[in-house]
């Protein structure tokens, strides 16, 4: 291992894909308002200045039975998004033989279920404690236990997961299948990767794997993931605005909310970052290859921009067969892979 | 099918466009201009030059949204009439009915645009002198009766030379 | 400090809450936020539902009794600095259901005008006031916003 | 709602309001849920109660018809038309024929531009922000045709006790300016109904949820498009003597569902640029109002009318000085309430608030019966079934 290298890819990686993830927001909003045939915001704003402007707001205590614990969550999932990052960096390969897709997998499921925490951990105003006398009046029904959305949410965020999010981890397999090897950088390299020659011209000679059928089923499959755990229309059925549910994060304000914006945003990113490591087979990198993986990296941000202006949000209903189809999807790949 | 497949084309076609190059974007430009340079405003309400003081306005107003108030220099319209009076509107109170706009009487006589309006008076001029002198035509015979039976003996016989 | 100034100028959340109205300027003010043609995003301020969120309360109809206590508690949970947009007549004043009563008196049932329950910064007159005005009031008061501690 | 049978099932209750986004409105929804589905609801819609029947007590009848346009911002017109229709019909005013045309033309837009509303708002719930904004982008030329035509884009005070207002009045140029923008209108409506409709995945949400039967229809009083889709030929405008010139059809569909619901308003909207189109090619030519009446003392006089939600019902008497006296208003969504909570049942958490959506809830209207105990000293609402007792559907 080469020290200096390492120390600076740790340093460096992460920090520019936390500049670029800034973006990620505007474009998809920007895409998505032209879509609508509007000029919409610029677009620095959502994933800028919005955070930035939430580090300068009042800063209140969140109505939660653990305040602490909950406005921390948005750092855990940043500081899990970066580990995510190192590992798909080749300066970090083998260290600790945690560079596999094993990790990788494991680190993102401990993401997925911070949502559920952050759920049970709040209680916004819109629901049970607005101010309102409806006790009296009443239905005929009398429930036992009044429940706030955020609950609900938790409940479905937990199916989702489980259901929804198999697709993604059939497309983190694929490229594993194909290779032969569940170690990041062993991907990369079988589809051409050499982080010492690396240069735009020897792109070309590179066989990313999704030109190959099952890399492409593959692909596929992860961008159903990918929208998944973003939780991002049309999947995103635990916090859409205008659902009876709206999301666990309601009671994030000020400099959590920042927090949270951020940890989205760098999920966006990271994830999609992965999609490029494991199917250009350019990983993040300090060195000419960072420019086409953060090129690349936006491809899925688009696409999931796109698709979300053109479907409505899905419930169960539609979210089970779907996930289902496209983890079958995932299965074939698997299998196409294997053949 | 096929009919499918172009309609699916042509989508992903517009789109495309849409995204790169902002294509049949329907944002109003002259808006955005305006209101990025702070110009919307309230409209004027009351166009004083074709108002001729009568009053109806804030008669009619179910809210008091208008006041009459005296004017420093009352302006002579025409020979016989000075307008001694303007109408001052207050937004916050108007409930935006139209009544005023609909009882003024350079709308409801000689059918020009009212000389008030709590949306868009325009700037619409009317010269009120030559419409004060104009002569009102009573075309129905019963209605003419009817005003000739309001008017005094005097006013009577100037005009019993018929309409 | 620059920076927070040029970022609350560059990012701004609305909210809307309708206190009882006639629903007229809640169509419009939803108009301006998801019309094309208006756009409100344009003006670099985003729709929210959630007060935590939010930096504008825009605030129409005339304040019921009902849901002043709602009203109080929404405003409460949004984190300095905010302001408060009263839209339309009802806002304003309470509109023809306080006015139009003249002699009668107004409804019992109003509070009457938003400022009666939380501090106003903006209002707007009109029954109902037509998007460009909504849109004009929203952009003019951002750099208010900017002002505040 | 609940069945007595239903009664302990609910495991948990999701309040809702009176500020929501899903909601829009402050209303407030109470879903009892049993895992996950929605066993009953109950939606309480007492905060936007502002008493306008007891301001009108006393009032002139001209300036007490004001306040009907303000009761809403969607049914603006219908209200102050029925209003003005039932002072007409109590005093036996004659009305001229041009303005019975230009007042069905504004009732019609009405319709237009509510249902697209409505379609937007169904749109931002399902979650479809796209659609919603095509949806408001088609309301906004009807919009402005409004606004053309009476110089208010909601509360457009189009009515007065004899005719209509002469700013209101169509002279030839703004007819063909009407034709010519209804002509683009109807194109796109055609176009996005097509769009929308075959879109598989918007179909595949909407479809079988939040299903009313005929009978639960009738029963429970649902009027209007949300009757019409339950399979219920009900229209009061076959009754109205002002639509008896035109030429129309009665949207019906039978399925009862969110989807039914939807294309029933798509495709009435299409009906009324009918309408429209009749109406302003035979606009007879004649003096638009009629000045020739007196107000005064008037017995108990009641007027129906179809509102974009249905059935409107006003009635009122007047004083020997002409002021007024009982003003009763019952509006479409008033009656449609208790409808509105039983196609909830039985479905999924997640469909709750699309399917009270899909029954075009507007609830400004609607809130008037909070009971104050002074003896006791508390305020309470009634209950679903002394609710639903008193607006039981009126059998004709
Ligand atoms: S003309 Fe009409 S408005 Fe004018 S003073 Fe006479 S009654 Fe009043
Ligand atoms: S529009 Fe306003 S000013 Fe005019 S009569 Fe009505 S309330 Fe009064
Ligand atoms: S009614 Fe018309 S002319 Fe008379 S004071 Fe009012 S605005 Fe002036
Ligand atoms: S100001 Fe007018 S349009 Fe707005 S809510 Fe009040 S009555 Fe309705
Ligand atoms: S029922 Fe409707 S119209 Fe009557 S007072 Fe209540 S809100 Fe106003
Ligand atoms: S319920 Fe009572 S307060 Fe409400 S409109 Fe009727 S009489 Fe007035
Ligand atoms: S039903 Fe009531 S709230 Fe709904 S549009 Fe009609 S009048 Fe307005
Ligand atoms: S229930 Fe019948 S009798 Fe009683 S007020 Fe209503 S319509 Fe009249």
């Amino acid at each position: 291992m080469n020290w200096p290298d390492f120390v600076l890819a740790t340093i460096f990686v992460p920090l520019i894909a936390f500049i670029v993830s800034t973006w990620v927001p505007g474009i998809m909003r920007k895409i998505q308002a032209r879509i609508q045939q509007r000029i919409g915001p610029p677009v620095l704003m959502p994933g800028f200045w919005a955070v930035l402007k939430f580090m300068y707001k009042e800063r209140i205590k969140p109505v939660s039975p653990l305040p602490r614990l909950f406005h921390s969550i948005p750092l855990i999932g940043i500081v899990l998004m970066f580990f995510i990052i190192l590992l798909t960096n080749p300066e970090w390969d083998g260290v600790l033989g945690l560079t596999t897709l094993v990790a990788l997998a494991g680190l993102i499921k401990v993401e997925e279920t911070l949502y559920i925490v952050m759920g049970n951990l709040s209680d916004n105003i819109m629901s049970v404690r607005m101010p309102y006398p409806d006790l009296v009046s009443g239905s005929v029904m009398k429930a036992k236990v009044r429940r706030n959305f955020e609950k609900i949410s938790v409940t479905r965020a937990f199916k989702l997961i489980t259901v929804g999010s198999f697709p993604l981890y059939l497309g983190l397999f694929v490229p594993a299948v194909v290779a032969g090897s569940i170690g990041i950088m062993s991907i990369a390299k079988y589809q051409g990767f050499e982080i010492a020659d690396f240069t735009l011209r020897g792109m070309y000679e590179m066989n990313p794997l999704i030109l190959t059928v099952p890399g492409f089923i593959g692909a596929i499959a992860y961008f159903a993931g990918y929208l998944v755990i973003l939780n991002e229309y049309p999947f995103s059925i635990m916090h859409t605005k205008a659902d009876v549910i709206e999301g666990p994060t309601m009671e994030y304000a000020s400099v959590s909310r920042a927090g949270y914006y951020l940890m989205r945003e760098i999920t966006m990113f990271v994830m999609s970052s992965v999609f490029v490591t494991l199917y250009f087979g350019i990983p993040p990198t300090l060195n000419l290859a960072m420019v086409p993986h953060i090129i690349l990296a936006m491809i899925l941000p688009v696409l999931a921009a796109i698709a979300s202006a053109f479907s409505p949000v899905l419930t169960f209903r539609q979210v089970y067969p779907l996930s289902l189809g496209f983890s079958a999807l995932g299965v074939i790949g698997v299998i196409v892979a294997i053949l | 099918m096929r009919e499918m497949f172009v309609f699916m084309i042509k989508g992903a076609y517009d789109n495309i466009s849409r995204i790169l190059f902002a294509t049949g974007r329907k944002t109003s430009i002259p808006m955005r201009n305006k209101i990025l340079s702070g110009q919307v405003t309230y409209p004027q309400v009351v166009n004083d030059d074709s108002c001729i003081g009568c009053g109806a306005c804030a008669n009619i107003c179910p809210v008091d949204a208008i006041t009459m108030v005296d004017m420093e220099e009352p302006v002579r319209i025409t020979e016989e009439y000075v307008k001694e009076r303007r109408p001052v509107f207050d937004p916050m109170k108007c409930m935006y009915c139209f009544q005023c706009h609909d009882s003024c009487p350079i709308f409801a006589f000689y059918g020009k645009p009212s000389a008030i309006h709590p949306r868009h008076v325009g700037d619409s001029k009317v010269n009120l002198k030559e419409l004060l002198q104009r002569p009102i035509v009573i075309k129905d015979k019963k209605e003419f009766e009817e005003v000739m039976n309001l008017l005094d003996e005097k006013a009577k016989k100037l005009l019993e030379g018929g309409i | 400090m620059m920076l927070k100034e040029t970022s609350r100028k560059n990012a701004v959340h609305i909210m809307l809450v309708y206190t009882g109205g006639c629903n007229g300027c809640d169509i419009e003010v939803v108009n301006a936020v998801l019309s094309p043609f208006y756009d409100l995003e344009q003006y670099k301020v985003m729709l929210t539902w959630n007060p935590r969120e939010a930096d504008i309360l825009a605030v129409t109809g005339p304040v019921t009794k009902k849901i002043a206590p709602a009203l109080k508690e929404i405003y409460d949970a949004i984190p300095e600095p905010k302001l408060v947009a009263a839209i339309g007549a009802c806002a304003t004043v309470g509109g023809p259901y306080a006015n139009l009563g003249g002699d009668l008196g107004s409804s019992d049932q109003i509070i009457g005008g938003v400022e009666k329950v939380i501090p106003v910064d903006a209002k707007l007159p009109g029954c109902p006031p037509r998007p460009e005005d909504i849109l004009q009031v929203v952009a003019s008061v951002i750099p208010l916003l900017a002002e505040k501690r | 709602m609940a069945d007595t049978d239903r009664k302990d099932r609910a495991e948990y209750e999701v309040p809702l309001g009176i500020v929501h986004s899903a909601l829009l409105e402050p209303f407030r929804t109470r879903l009892f849920v049993d895992d996950e589905t929605v066993v009953d609801a109950e939606i309480t819609y007492d905060s936007a109660h502002r008493g306008i029947e007891r301001i009108m007590e006393g009032m002139p009848v001209q300036k007490g018809l004001i306040i009907t346009e303000r009761i809403c911002g969607i049914c603006s017109h219908i209200h102050l038309w029925n209003g003005t229709r039932m002072v007409e019909q109590g005093l036996g005013i004659e009305v001229p024929q041009r303005a019975h045309h230009i007042r069905v033309i504004g009732n019609e837009l009405e319709r237009i531009h509510s249902h697209l509303l409505f379609l937007g708002h169904a749109f931002e719930i399902l979650g479809h922000e796209t659609f919603s904004m095509r949806c408001f982008m088609l309301r906004e030329p009807v919009q402005n045709i409004l606004f053309f035509l009476s110089g208010n884009r909601v509360h457009y005070t189009i009515s007065v006790i004899g005719g209509i207002r002469p700013r209101a009045d169509i002279d030839k140029e703004k007819r063909r300016t009407l034709l010519g923008m209804l002509n683009s209108l109807e194109e796109g409506c055609k176009n996005f109904a097509n769009r929308a409709l075959k879109d598989s995945l918007i179909v595949s949400r909407i479809k079988e949820i939040g299903y009313l039967s005929k009978d639960d229809a009738v029963k429970y009083g649902a009027l209007g498009p949300n009757l019409r889709a339950s399979g219920v030929c009900e229209d009061v405008r076959t009754r109205v003597s002002e639509y008896s010139n035109f030429d129309f059809d009665i949207i019906v569909y039978d399925g009862g569902a969110v989807l039914d619901r939807v294309a029933c308003r798509v495709f009435e909207v299409l009906e009324s640029i009918k309408i429209i189109r009749q109406a302003l090619e035979t606009l007879p030519d004649e003096e638009p109002m009629n000045v020739d009446f007196e107000i005064g003392e008037m017995g108990f006089s009641t007027s129906y009318n179809e509102a974009a939600r249905g059935e409107i019902y006003d009635s009122c008497a007047l004083d020997e000085s002409g002021r007024i006296k009982n003003y009763i208003n019952r509006t479409p969504s008033m009656s449609s309430i208790s409808a509105m909570e039983v196609s909830c049942i039985g479905d999924h958490l997640t469909d709750a608030s699309l399917i009270i959506a899909s029954c075009d809830p507007c609830l400004t209207c609607t809130n008037r019966i909070t009971v104050v105990d002074e003896n006791k000293g508390r305020e309470y609402v009634l209950g679903p079934d002394e609710i639903r007792s008193m607006t039981r559907r009126r059998r004709i």
